[in-house]
């Protein structure tokens, strides 16, 4: 029942994490959910607030908020890319 | 493999030449090279490092790909993107199309520049007199990968 | 100089990397390279001559990145253009643009490409199994010249 | 009081020449007026008569057929171009 997440870039350094496994909580169905969850563990992860130009990939796709979280998944948080 | 993420350099002429080898329907390579920068906003850049995702870079790049593939008739296509500590004039990333007629390598080459940019997972850091800092995403990027939503006929 | 028009063959490496060399402001390099196809309107090519007017070939093609330069932020442009005799496979013509961003490298080099194709005085004679015979010009390129006259704000 | 006309590629090969001399005949003041006067020399140098796809260039610029035409210009005459 656990997933994985990975903190990249400005965020990564923001929270002081880069990757950890979670159990998936009760009532956490989506990334949103997801995000607002680890937003609320107080201190740095407000970094995490949606509004916050936060992206999320699932399973190393783009995902948007209203995705479904299973266990298993890859779930990863960081700033929009700067690449190129 | 038509996608490439690594720390070493890339050779411009033999990833051109490679683009139209073996192939006489060819008629145009389009390329793009993007360089470092030694000042960006007001700031002199000494360096710059290049954060990325490991799988879904590759994976993301790829689908990139496909999708110029399936907008546009193409021949080939070659995207080189570098990570790791990069200097001012130093290369970041190659990104070449052949096809047999300009229009359309012209056109998925910019596609593909401007998708790499807003959806490919890289992340710069430079290093400036004031010290390191990320590099915020531009506006302007968004907006020129959005054009190709409304725009999605060949061009 | 900017512009050169000659029988031997280019470096494209070397083309691209001279267009940044020595400017660490240069951000984005985009390049064009046509190729001889070996099929042209369902004939067989075996070979193609390039015929060209001397001295109003260069002064049209200073014309054209002049023009360029006027329209768009450049920092650096090379036009090289190949006459004579060649064979499928072989480089007929170079376009590279460098500047700060890519959006200005990518439409002047269009740009240049398009007005090349129905201002510089080249003609192509093809040698196919049923004789050699001129290229006719396309109506492609007349529109996609045409485009430019309209759309004269900086892209 | 004389010009020099070029022909390149298959108006050339159409008129079995590459280059002339002319002086400058009586009445012929414009690009367009010098075309019709050499289209009307019989045989192959209709080719050159209007209408037929033929481009001018002017003192190695690209010219419209109002252009006036003066001693010692160079005038070319070719079909569209087709480099690249």
């Amino acid at each position: 029942m656990t997933i994985r997440i990975l903190y990249f870039a400005a965020l990564r350094d923001a929270l002081g994490c880069a990757e950890e496994s979670l159990n998936l909580p009760a009532g956490v169905a989506t990334i949103a959910d997801l995000q607002a969850f680890l937003a609320s563990r107080g201190e740095g992860w407000s970094a995490l607030r949606p509004g916050r130009s936060v992206r999320a990939a699932r399973n190393q796709r783009m995902a948007q908020g209203g995705e479904p979280v299973m266990p298993g998944d890859e779930v990863a948080f960081f700033p929009p890319v700067t690449g190129g | 493999m038509s996608v490439s993420v690594r720390e070493e350099d890339f050779d411009v002429g033999t990833e051109t030449a490679a683009l139209a080898a073996d192939n006489p329907a060819v008629g145009a390579v389009a390329s793009f090279v993007g360089y470092v920068r030694n000042a960006n906003d007001g700031e002199s850049i000494a360096a710059m490092t290049l954060e990325h995702y490991p799988g879904m870079t590759e994976r993301s790049l790829q689908e990139i790909v496909d999708e110029a593939h399936r907008r546009w008739q193409l021949i080939a296509v070659r995207v080189v993107h570098r990570v790791g500590r990069l200097q001012p004039g130093d290369r970041i990333v190659f990104v070449g199309v052949a096809g047999a007629h300009r229009g359309e390598a012209f056109a998925a080459c910019e596609f593909i520049m401007d998708y790499l940019k807003t959806r490919a997972p890289f992340w710069k850091r430079e290093e400036t007199p004031g010290g390191a800092r990320w590099v915020d995403a531009r506006e302007t990027d968004d907006s020129a990968a959005a054009r190709w939503d409304q725009d999605s006929a060949p061009g």
